[in-house]
């Protein structure tokens, strides 16, 4: 009885010293997942994964706080990235997901406010206090940030319409036959 | 003649049905009432408009200049007068519109003044420069601006330049008349371009199933430049691809990452050439390009056209059969099915098939792949088209660029032999714009990123720069009590203003001024907006003048800067209440 | 000599751990969908399965069986296997943050990955010696990565196949696993060739 | 309007249906073959077979809303079929074939998505399958001078009749394992085949005659560009080159390669199973390599291991490894052979 217990003690000791030596050796600092993740995620800042934009979202993710589903504006598509890079099952999207759009200022209605100046992350609002305001369009990521702020509903968010330099050779569909 | 010749992998030999389209000499299209001449007709950046609605223009005329160094000018086809500059239907396999300029032919003709010049007498910079402004591109079918092409490489000497009139496409036959009937431009045109590129030699390659064309060139060649090279190849296609073709007469392989150039080789077409010469010893810019009209039609024939032309109209020229079903732009193997008529011949349009259902059979139901490598075997560029298909059908677009499918040429020969009809081609161009607009995505998610940080990092400075004066201010208030608050610098203006407007009422914080001034905006905009909802259509004209003053005088209220004096006058007058809907 | 080598390939393939002895199917179920992976656990595993069939040789030998503790051994094995578990767990964290993520749970699942486990177990049931339970380790190692990896490269084809709704994922994947077990059978007997 | 919605526009005359068709019709030579040895029994196995094949296939079809038409007439179901039949003892009761038709059709191929999408040969799969389950039925051949009418044959494989022992004889592969395993060393090779009775000229009796005829089916296909020469060639000198060492080390334990190339289902395998494209390898080298090593690993198991004969395993172990070998063994492509 006594030999065993002292041989499992003995091992307890060795391993133990073993795995706090390599505990202190092996530090790991920083997460270079989070940058992984984030190169995944869309980057529109909206916030409506909880998080208050898209790096504080990757490192939620990395640390395992967050779930993989939760960014509507990334889509399947990018749950399925994020699934693939994290070898975590994929999940269908929390909220629905929706085409893409941009914001459009409607520009009789706007006071010039700032407010959705200063809600947009990322600066696409152009304007000045009691000016007019409006989107620069190929910056706008959709994020739909400005339409709560503005106090007279002038921003509406519109879905970016096909035109010939985005348009896309379609999947090949084919009605198979139904040969009876 | 006697050229040592290479072989490229793969190919096939369809049917090549080009006879019936060269029993008549190329002749005139007539001149429609309209003209709808699109401004972006090269790959690269699209033309400016140089021309608004009623103005009128010359033959010749710029009316889209380069805004790119890859882009190349457009020009007015004929003189006449500008009916607007709008969308109208592209040639475009989406059927989608694009900025074009319509022009009313006056029936006159009248071309701008010509300025022929030698390109021997100027350097080469401006000849590429002439040659943008001319509108040159590519006419195979890529339309890619020329002058783009014709800078050798710095450190490869160029070695060889390919003249291509191979024409491998079935049913096309645009070259084959071109180099029958005007030889001698086309040969005076490849100095042009030998004299730029500085090329060793040059190699001018036929399929050997055009014994005329072959003919005529060879005749022109040993009468103004006996040290080209017509060299009669294999027919099999696709020989006329620009990578086949280098690899079939110089025995080089241009891979998809390379420029041909930086292997000392550069080719072009028979009919860019032909635009060349005439756009610089003539100075006349590209303004028409011949089409094969063939197929399904009664009197197949090849035809100059001017550009712009809607399709409708040349079709007709060529009388279709009663059972033609729709019509294809390009050849049969790489074109597409023209989704509307009223699309204009561009600058892409080497040939028009009308196609019906005896002539091309509708394909077989799709069937799995059943691996069986045939398509492998005809790849000209020994791709694995079935692990592409694999792979593009499962939406796994990482493992199709492994699979090298930006390599594709999208030639067409897999889906030809495919055992299992599966539209190949179609695959792999849905693979690739996909990965294109993932591309684009990425890069505007990387933009966004940048903003959004330089966004915060600006913020964090104001915070800071905010938290200092703060305690700046206080520290002085408490140290100097009788200096007066910096605050009340910033707000001196005076404080009094009209009585009516909220907005100007007196006040000292600046906050508050804007708090009101919201306030009111809001309490404005939604009596509007309850206004407006629901008299869309039925309320009376009256009380939408008086919405219209209301409007009209809130704007007058703003201080107009350039954005708003555009918004009004863009959005036309009676916009207020309409906008509900 | 040639014992040695019938050891080693029958380890391999003829007694192959997973395919034949169906044991750490977890692992093999888990860690298969890409071929990345794949090869990252194949390695991870061959190098703790290695290391703890040796480590258990000598604590069965010199510490278990001179003071007759053999019914300690299961609880010492676990003790080993974790502990050398964790400490490759760390090393890859440091050397390879991806492949850490990409392992992730079943990292430490190498732990409880019965293969790990059985082999040293199988080791002595079988009087293997120093040597043999190294080979035999090794050996059975090889033939988990092996598998591992022939099974990542077909998941990974399967995947864009056009498989019955109801079949898809983990469903086909069984029947894939219990395919390739099929062919595997036809190796039976060629261990026992004289 | 859109009828034609994408290019190319033309197509060439091919369809899978013909290349399936050619596959039977190059198998008729070996079946013939067959009938002369044997008798019309393999007849009926094959239309057994194909019954079980095209009615698996119907449902299948039918659960996974395939249009039922055109892919039970593509023929492949059949191919497999046919396959199966000639692989299995001619006079196996019919529900043995019908139970390996059915693991073909249902697991092999269907729950991985029908034609084209199945990573194992389904005939082999069969095979192997049945030959686990059912060893005994599996070694069952005919012994050779056995001559029953059709009749009698049809009851045997109906299970009308009882199965009586002189058919329970072996393959000329099996019968020479295990006399040599009986032997204990005391009996060699030459002696063994010396009898004329059990082996023919040069490998089988009898069956050497059939294995031509799957050679001369086979070359016809690769004259048809049905199948390429790379798997085939690999195939049987992988097999050849393993008997020719340990034949010419030592010929009193090892059949000469010849004998091993007509036995069993060497020249079948060589030119119907390992040249199968969907399990197959398809890159030039992919085709050597899995080749080369089924053909090998045929004949480490047909000598050394348990089963009679190797091909089908060995076929099996090999599909596992096609994507790997696929994946390593992807030709440059155009323009990548440019020095730089």
């Amino acid at each position: 009885m006594i030999t065993a217990l002292a041989i499992m003690a003995l091992g307890a000791i060795v391993l133990g010293a073993a795995l706090g030596y390599a505990s202190i050796r092996f530090k790991v600092e920083g997460d270079p997942l989070v940058e992984k993740i984030e190169a995944i995620l869309p980057q529109t800042q909206c916030g409506q994964c909880g998080y208050p934009g898209c790096k504080p979202y990757a490192a939620a993710i990395s640390a395992g706080e967050a779930d993989i589903n939760l960014c509507p504006p990334g889509g399947m598509d990018g749950v399925r990235k994020l699934a693939d890079l994290l070898g975590r099952e994929v999940k269908p999207l929390e909220a629905e997901e929706k085409p893409k759009q941009i914001a459009i200022i409607d520009e009789q209605t706007c006071i010039g406010c700032t407010l959705c100046i200063q809600a947009c992350p990322v600066d696409a609002i152009l304007g000045a206090a009691k000016q007019m305001h409006t989107i620069i369009e190929p910056l706008c990521t959709g994020c739909e940030l400005c339409v709560k702020p503005c106090p007279v509903e002038c921003i509406s968010m519109q879905p970016i319409a096909e035109n010939i330099d985005n348009w896309k050779w379609k999947y090949p569909v084919f009605e198979i036959k139904r040969a009876a | 003649m006697l050229a040592q010749l290479f072989r490229f992998k793969g190919g096939v030999k369809p049917q090549t049905n080009k006879t019936i389209s060269v029993q008549e000499p190329i002749a005139q299209a007539p001149l429609p009432a309209r003209l709808f001449v699109p401004l972006h007709q090269s790959i690269g950046g699209a033309p400016n408009p140089l021309v608004q609605a009623g103005d009128t223009v010359r033959k010749g005329q710029l009316i889209g200049g380069a805004d790119a160094w890859v882009s190349a000018a457009v020009h007015a086809p004929t003189s006449g007068r500008v009916l607007a500059v709008e969308e109208h239907v592209a040639a475009h396999p989406s059927g989608l519109p694009t900025l074009s300029v319509v022009i009313e032919p006056d029936g006159r003709d009248e071309w701008i003044e010509r300025r022929p010049v030698d390109h021997q007498s100027l350097p080469p910079e401006r000849v590429r420069e002439l040659l943008r402004d001319a509108g040159v591109v590519g006419l195979g079918g890529a339309a890619f601006p020329s002058h783009a092409k014709l800078t050798p490489a710095r450190s490869v000497a160029m070695e060889q330049l390919v003249i291509n009139g191979a024409e491998c496409e079935p049913f096309m036959t645009c070259d084959d008349m071109l180099m029958r009937e005007r030889a001698d431009e086309i040969v005076r045109g490849i100095a042009i371009f030998r004299e730029l590129l500085a090329a060793r030699e040059v190699l001018i390659g036929i399929e050997d199933n055009k014994q005329e064309a072959i003919a005529a060139m060879h005749e022109a060649v040993l009468r103004l430049a006996p040290d080209y090279r017509v060299v009669a190849v294999p027919t099999r296609y696709p020989a006329g691809g620009a990578k086949q073709l280098i690899r079939v007469l110089t025995g080089k392989e241009v891979p998809a990452s390379r420029r041909s150039t930086e292997l000392g080789v550069q080719c072009f077409n028979v009919a860019t050439v032909y635009t060349a010469y005439r756009a610089l010893a003539c100075g006349e810019p590209v303004l028409s390009r011949i089409v094969t009209l063939t197929g399904n039609v009664e009197r197949p024939r090849n035809w100059e056209v001017s550009l712009g032309t809607p399709m409708r109209e040349v079709v007709a020229l060529a009388r279709p059969r009663a059972d033609t079903g729709s019509f294809l732009m390009g050849g049969p193997m790489m074109g597409f099915e023209i989704p509307d008529l009223d699309a204009p011949v561009v600058k892409a349009t080497n040939c028009i098939i009308a196609a019906s259902p005896g002539l091309f059979p509708p394909p077989p139901p799709e069937m799995p792949c059943i691996r069986c490598g045939a398509c492998a075997e005809v790849c000209p560029h020994e791709l694995q088209p079935f692990e592409l298909y694999w792979f593009s059908r499962a939406r796994n677009f990482g493992k199709t660029q492994e699979y090298y499918i930006f390599d594709c040429i999208e030639c067409g020969c897999c889906s030809y032999v495919c055992p299992s009809h599966i539209p190949l081609v179609q695959y792999f161009r849905f693979a690739k714009s996909e990965i294109w607009a993932r591309e684009r995505e990425k890069q505007a998610a990387d933009a966004a990123k940048e903003r959004f940080e330089l966004r915060n990092a600006r913020a964090e400075r104001e915070q800071a720069e905010k938290a200092e004066r703060l305690a700046r201010a206080a520290s002085a208030r408490t140290s100097e009590k009788k200096a007066p608050p910096e605050r009340t610098n910033a707000v001196d203006s005076p404080p009094a203003a009209a009585a009516g407007e909220p907005a100007a009422a007196a006040a000292t914080d600046a906050d508050a001024i804007r708090k009101a001034a919201i306030a009111a905006a809001m309490a404005r905009a939604r009596a509007q907006r309850e206004l407006a909802q629901p008299k869309n259509t039925d309320r009376l004209s009256a009380e939408q003048e008086r919405e219209i003053a209301a409007v009209e005088a809130r704007r007058g209220a703003q201080p107009a800067t350039p954005e708003a004096t555009a918004g009004a006058a863009g959005s036309g007058a009676p916009a207020g209440p309409q906008r509900g809907e | 000599m040639t014992h040695y080598l019938f050891l080693l390939v029958g380890a391999v393939l003829v007694n192959n751990v997973v395919l034949v002895k169906i044991l750490g199917l977890c692992p093999f179920m888990g860690v298969s969908k890409k071929l990345e992976t794949a090869f990252g656990m194949g390695a991870a595993t061959t190098f703790v399965l290695t290391v703890a069939t040796g480590a258990s040789y000598i604590i069965d030998h010199y510490l278990l069986l001179p003071f007759g503790l053999e019914y300690l051994r299961t609880l010492s094995f676990i003790v080993t296997i974790a502990a050398i578990v964790q400490l490759t767990e760390m090393v890859i964290q440091k050397t390879s943050p991806l492949l850490h993520q990409v392992l992730g749970i079943y990292l430490p699942l190498i732990t409880t990955n019965c293969a790990v486990l059985g082999v040293p177990l199988l080791n002595i049931a079988n009087r293997h010696d120093f040597v043999e339970s190294l080979l035999f380790g090794a050996g059975s190692a090889v033939g988990f990565s092996f598998v591992l990896v022939l099974f990542a490269g077909i998941r990974e084809r399967v995947e864009g196949a056009d498989v019955p709704l109801h079949f898809r994922g983990a469903a086909i994947a069984m029947v894939t696993a219990g395919l390739m077990s099929l062919a595997f059978m036809g190796f039976a007997g060629l261990d026992r060739y004289q | 309007m859109m009828a034609w919605s994408t290019p190319p526009y033309l197509l060439a005359d091919v369809s899978v249906r013909r290349v399936m068709l050619q596959v039977l019709v190059a198998l008729l030579p070996g079946i013939a073959a067959y009938v002369w040895l044997i008798g019309p029994s393999i007849l009926v196995q094959l239309v057994i077979a194909t019954l079980a094949a095209l009615l698996g296939e119907a449902v299948m079809l039918r659960l996974r809303r395939r249009p039922l038409l055109l892919f039970l007439t593509d023929g492949s179901a059949i191919v497999s079929a046919w396959l199966i039949a000639l692989a299995f003892p001619p006079l196996s009761p019919w529900w043995l074939t019908v139970v390996g038709v059915l693991f073909a059709i249902v697991i092999a191929k269907h729950l991985y998505g029908g034609l084209g999408q199945n990573p194992f040969n389904p005939a082999m799969i069969a095979f192997a399958a049945c030959i686990v389950s059912f060893p005994a039925l599996m070694s069952q051949w005919p012994a050779l001078g056995l001559k029953l009418s059709l009749a009698e044959q049809f009851e045997i494989i109906a299970g009308l009749a009882p199965r009586i022992d002189a058919m329970s004889g072996a393959t000329p592969l099996d019968a020479l394992k295990t006399a040599l395993k009986l032997g204990e060393g005391a009996v060699d090779v030459p002696t063994l085949l010396a009898n004329q009775d059990v082996f023919g000229n040069f490998a089988g009796r009898g069956w050497e005659w059939v294995s031509v005829g799957y050679l001369l089916g086979g070359l016809w296909l690769w004259q048809r560009k049905i199948i390429t020469w790379q798997t085939p060639v690999a195939f049987v000198g992988g097999l050849t080159l393993l008997a020719a060492i340990l034949w010419a080390w030592n010929p009193q334990q090892f059949a000469s390669p010849l004998f091993h190339l007509f036995s069993g289902g060497s020249l079948l395998g060589a030119f119907f199973i390992v040249t199968d494209p969907v399990s197959g390898s398809t890159t030039f080298r992919g085709k050597l390599i899995f080749g080369f090593l089924a053909g090998a690993i045929a004949y480490v198991i047909r000598v050394f291991g348990g089963y009679p004969d190797g091909v089908a395993f060995a076929v099996l172990l090999m599909n596992l490894c096609v994507p790997l070998i696929d994946m390593y063994t992807q030709p440059p492509i155009f323009g990548m052979k440019n020095p730089k």
